[in-house]
């Protein structure tokens, strides 16, 4: 988990680099910080399994098996893009992993998730959906529907609340009447949990049970993932977060990667040489989509 | 021939295309409980199992979305919305999701999803029941759309729908539901974007939209004698069949839209810019459309036919373009 | 209180049988069996209190104060009606003792409410505004936004979940995962009351709870108050509910008019008799409604 | 004269209404965090305070539907939608509630509702996040519309719809919002239902509605000496001022429309269908619409550009027509 979690990471700086440069534009929300979660969750997953990803969503295709090429490609819009330049950021796509999009409407992935755990049950496959959301979608009254639907059909749907206390500029505690999400699982009977969201082994072990209940045809679960989001919300929007918030979850100690590593007791040069690989495949990455010609006119024409 | 209701016809044509292809299925509030308010679903629990014929709760958005991810991972929903002004309370699933994401995906995703929707209008419902909505859905890229105004067409281009792998607005009028028709024994489909000449005239062109043509017919029947009207049913409003209606206005050189929803932005405006576009040059008259009254639709009798346009309506109009 | 239902049960009949007659239109849904819970709820209400209703609504304007000839006249589309002709069963209005219409689509009047309670706590007026819904309410998802909301701004707010244990044709038990409404409100931290809904005594009380809560600035309650719809769904609709069901709920000691009577030792002759002068006032409303003009054309283009 | 941004325009309408009138309040997302992520609500809150400066969770269709609550029962909510197509999440509140209401409580319920949508294209944000709606809210009835495309409209336009005692969807572009124009001083206001004639010319009227209007100006100069342009901005599109659009139609005999949304049944097809109705016999050429493709906007910025009507294609419609 730890080379997902650090792919996304330089996967994310590299994309920032390139934003800042002009040679990527449009909103691009940035991951860095939220990386155990996807990383968790993807490792309780199979190929076949459904991901149903936000407006923040190049970790939860690069935990998914994402092509780094073809994700760096769509970003500058290119022809080879996954999603063949017609989706950018908030919309890349790979179903041939099972990863169904991103959304740029909050919440609005949710019910489609749904939809496919549906489908897995109607088929008789085993295959669950998972359907992330930031703590923005649990006040989207479509989320609420989706759970009611999914515990009464005992679907293998499983709700992953990346709940990184904000909602672009608006903090949790304004918005939420409740502060513990997970609560919201109860009225409709299915397990909520809450988990650390920046340690990747909690996550893990939550999203393993889900998966297991979720395959074993006993329906859907809720987990509420605590994180923070490093960055500001989106390239355009200055960030007028507390300082002392900041500084709490900045620490080293906190850090995804970090509490990774020094769990698996990783050397620096290990770490060092780890960073490097991931860096030269990026490189290419970057050169990929350099060399990638635009789309044609009228290619987006589904 | 036989007789067969508008609802039956459609009923049948659910049958056979899921006798036909175990993908698809139907979702709807009540359409697993005596084939639903409507009867639009009779039989299929019994013959399909509950996998197939999915009742929900009261959550347009939650099962429209889900519709749309199980189409999105291989199975062909019928979704049912039980009127169609209920699509509003989904209308981010259907016009920022469903609209959007095969173009979104560059092409990987494609929705074969047909979208049964109840409307019609002067069942003295009120403004929240009877809204007509295809100008929505035409203009918001994504959707076909088609108004089946006869019992022959009901049954055929369901199945056309069925068949089409994006997604398709089945539109249904109630008032056309429980009235029998003569069809033919067995299987037909309708093509998509065929227009339909319920009568032929040489004077003036009427195009309907769903429920109006039976109007326009009628219109035409009193006419007769005094002007010689063709009336086209357009069936398929996307895709259009333009070449139809074009012919007909190459040889009346007049052209008369009906619809139920409004004429502001209506699918009659589109019609009239297209026509003038496209034959301006063979228009002896100016184009006009006839449509609801522009507002919500009142529930008192006498007002809600005032603000749905008549037979009389429609043969006041022929006459002042003829 | 036993006037007030007896009145909206009498009103109803009448309005069934004018139905039957072909003398109203339109889509009727009868509130028979269920009068105890407007009744009980608006007991607790003054004039300037607001009362937000669904497609069910008669009981709860009758409770609110409505004058039952503008009601019947607007029953049969005449210009003297309630809502001028122009909305019907389902859309019958008069601010003038706060009650703001009823609702055509399951859950769109929740957040009108919710708006009126805003516009009280605004302005400073210690109103209170009440959202009536069905089970079927409890599935669409704007409740659960509305919840939330009202929790977070304390706003003073009602919500009145009128659980007749179907929604058109379909069983509560086939739709909702969780069988007690009254559990939705524990993620926003207001209180859920689960309430007799044929006991209009039980209901009053937990309605006074929660206005006086409301008035206080204490915010929201919802209030799930359990009830049986004893007629069909609405004219369209036949009936294929459980026998055995209905005879439970049909029995006498179970009817909220006949608790309320028996508690109150009313005499079968004294019980007559206020039967009698409702009937005379409702003779008089259907005369009224007759004798009265179909609006102009064009009298609703607001 | 002074230099003013088209936000700051409207921050100040709302400054002025907001202090001439207590009922005036403002509610939407972050709009009380910092001025909100456009800058459009810069200073109420430290002007008016929380209590009228209403930060929201994302729950689009409780507030949408609380503001119209609000109006209900006496106050005059300006609601922030933060990009126009989240109008769908809310579309049950819209167009069944508040479009509604007036009409079906038989003028008892009014609605001085003002709605801010930010819309505009040409971003890279792809396709939920830019999508033209005015033809939505035209269609059904019940909203006023207007798309200001200058600093001067924004102020005098968006005060005009805050007194306005009836839903007023104000479309606000935000490829306009930052880049300085002159205006006066103090207060002005521009009513509901006027258009601007943005250049006067004798050769083709050409119609734009919100941004184009920069672009029609730019192909009207680089057609000066071979075609002469009128370009009348809409501003309003409903009501709608047909009496600028009919006199100039009459002066030139050639109309062109230029939006951003799809063509298919929008406001152009609209425009062309009144004007043909009622000008006909003043048209020399068919009327045309000029419009955004009719597809979900792609991301790509090559193929988003070629989605968008430039000052290339209206230079090209218009030698067409001329
Ligand atoms: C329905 C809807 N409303 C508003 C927005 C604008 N918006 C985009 S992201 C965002 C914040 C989302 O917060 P959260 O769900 O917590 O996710 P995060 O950005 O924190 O990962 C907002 C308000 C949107 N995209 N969709
Ligand atoms: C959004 C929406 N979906 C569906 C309907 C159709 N419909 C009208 S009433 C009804 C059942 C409502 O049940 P409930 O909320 O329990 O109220 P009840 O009729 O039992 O009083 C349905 C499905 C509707 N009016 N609005
Ligand atoms: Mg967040
Ligand atoms: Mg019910």
């Amino acid at each position: 988990m730890l080379r997902t979690m650090l792919s996304i990471r330089l996967f994310e700086q590299r994309v920032k680099q390139l934003y800042r440069a002009g040679e990527i534009v449009g909103a691009i929300h940035l991951y860095i910080g939220e990386e155990a979660i996807a990383t968790g969750v993807s490792e309780a997953l199979r190929r076949d399994d459904y991901v149903f990803s936000t407006h923040r969503g190049h970790g939860h295709l690069i935990a998914k098996g994402g092509d780094l090429k073809r994700m760096m490609a769509e970003l500058m819009g290119k022809a080879t893009g996954c999603s063949r330049g017609c989706g950018g950021s908030m919309h890349m796509f790979d179903p041939s992993i099972g990863f169904m999009g991103g959304n740029g409407i909050v919440g609005g992935g949710i019910p489609l998730a749904l939809g496919a755990a549906f489908s897995a049950q109607y088929r008789g496959a085993d295959s669950v959906a998972v359907a992330y959301f930031g703590d923005g979608g649990m006040y989207q009254g479509v989320l609420h529907e989706s759970l009611n639907l999914a515990a009464k059909w005992k679907l293998p749907f499983i709700a992953v609340c990346e709940n990184n206390r904000y909602a672009a500029t608006t903090p949790v505690a304004k918005s939420a009447a409740s502060h513990d999400f997970s609560t919201y699982a109860a009225p409709h009977g299915i397990p909520g949990v809450r988990v650390d969201g920046n340690d990747c082994l909690a996550v893990h072990k939550a999203a393993k049970q889900a998966v297991a209940r979720a395959r074993a045809g006993q329906g859907a679960t809720l987990l509420d993932c605590e994180t923070y989001r490093v960055e500001p919300h989106c390239g355009i929007i200055p960030d007028d977060r507390p300082q002392e918030e900041r500084d709490e979850w900045g620490r080293i100690e906190n850090d995804p990667i970090e509490r990774s590593r020094r769990r698996l007791k990783i050397t620096q040069p290990q770490f060092a040489k780890l960073r490097a690989e991931i860096e030269s495949g990026l490189d290419e990455a970057v050169e990929f989509a350099r060399q990638s010609p635009m789309p044609k006119i009228g290619s987006c024409d589904a | 021939m036989r007789k067969l209701t508008y609802i039956d016809a459609i009923v049948e044509a659910m049958h056979e295309e899921m006798a036909r292809d175990e993908s698809v299925y139907v979702i709807g509030e009540d359409v697993d409980i005596k084939g639903g308010v409507w009867k639009g679903t009779v039989g299929l629990l019994e013959k399909f199992g509950a996998k197939r014929v999915r009742g929900t709760p009261i959550s347009e958005a939650a099962f429209t979305g889900l519709a749309t991810g199980s189409a999105m991972t291989g199975l062909r929903p019928i979704l049912e919305i039980m009127y169609m002004p209920f699509c509003y309370v989904a209308m981010d699933q259907f016009l920022n999701q469903m609209a959007k994401l095969p173009a979104m995906s560059g092409g990987q995703i494609k929705l074969p999803i047909t979208i049964r929707a109840q409307a019609g209008a002067g069942t003295r419902e009120a403004a929240q029941h009877s809204q007509s909505q295809e100008a929505i859905f035409l203009h918001i890229p994504g959707f076909k759309v088609v108004m089946p105004a006869t019992v022959y067409d009901a049954k055929g281009l369901l199945k056309s729908a069925i068949r089409d792998d994006s997604p398709v607005l089945f539109i249904e009028d109630r008032n056309l539901y429980y009235e029998p028709e003569e069809v033919p024994e067995g299987e037909w489909l309708v093509p998509l974007g065929q227009a339909d000449v319920a009568r032929t005239g040489k004077d003036v062109s009427v195009v309907t939209l769903g429920f109006p043509r039976r109007k326009a017919l009628a219109a035409a029947k009193q006419l007769e004698g005094t002007v010689d009207v063709e009336v086209i049913d357009a069936r398929s409003l996307e895709p259009l069949d333009m070449d139809t209606i074009g012919a007909s206005v190459m040889k009346t050189g007049r052209l008369l839209v009906v619809h139920e929803a409004p004429v502001r932005c209506g699918a009659g405006a589109e019609i009239v810019r297209r026509v003038v576009a496209e034959y301006f040059d063979y228009l002896d008259a100016e184009p006009r459309v006839l449509g609801g009254a522009n507002l919500p639709l009142p529930f008192s009798p006498v007002l809600e036919d005032a603000c749905l346009p008549q037979v009389n309506d429609i043969v006041n109009a022929v006459r002042q373009m003829a």
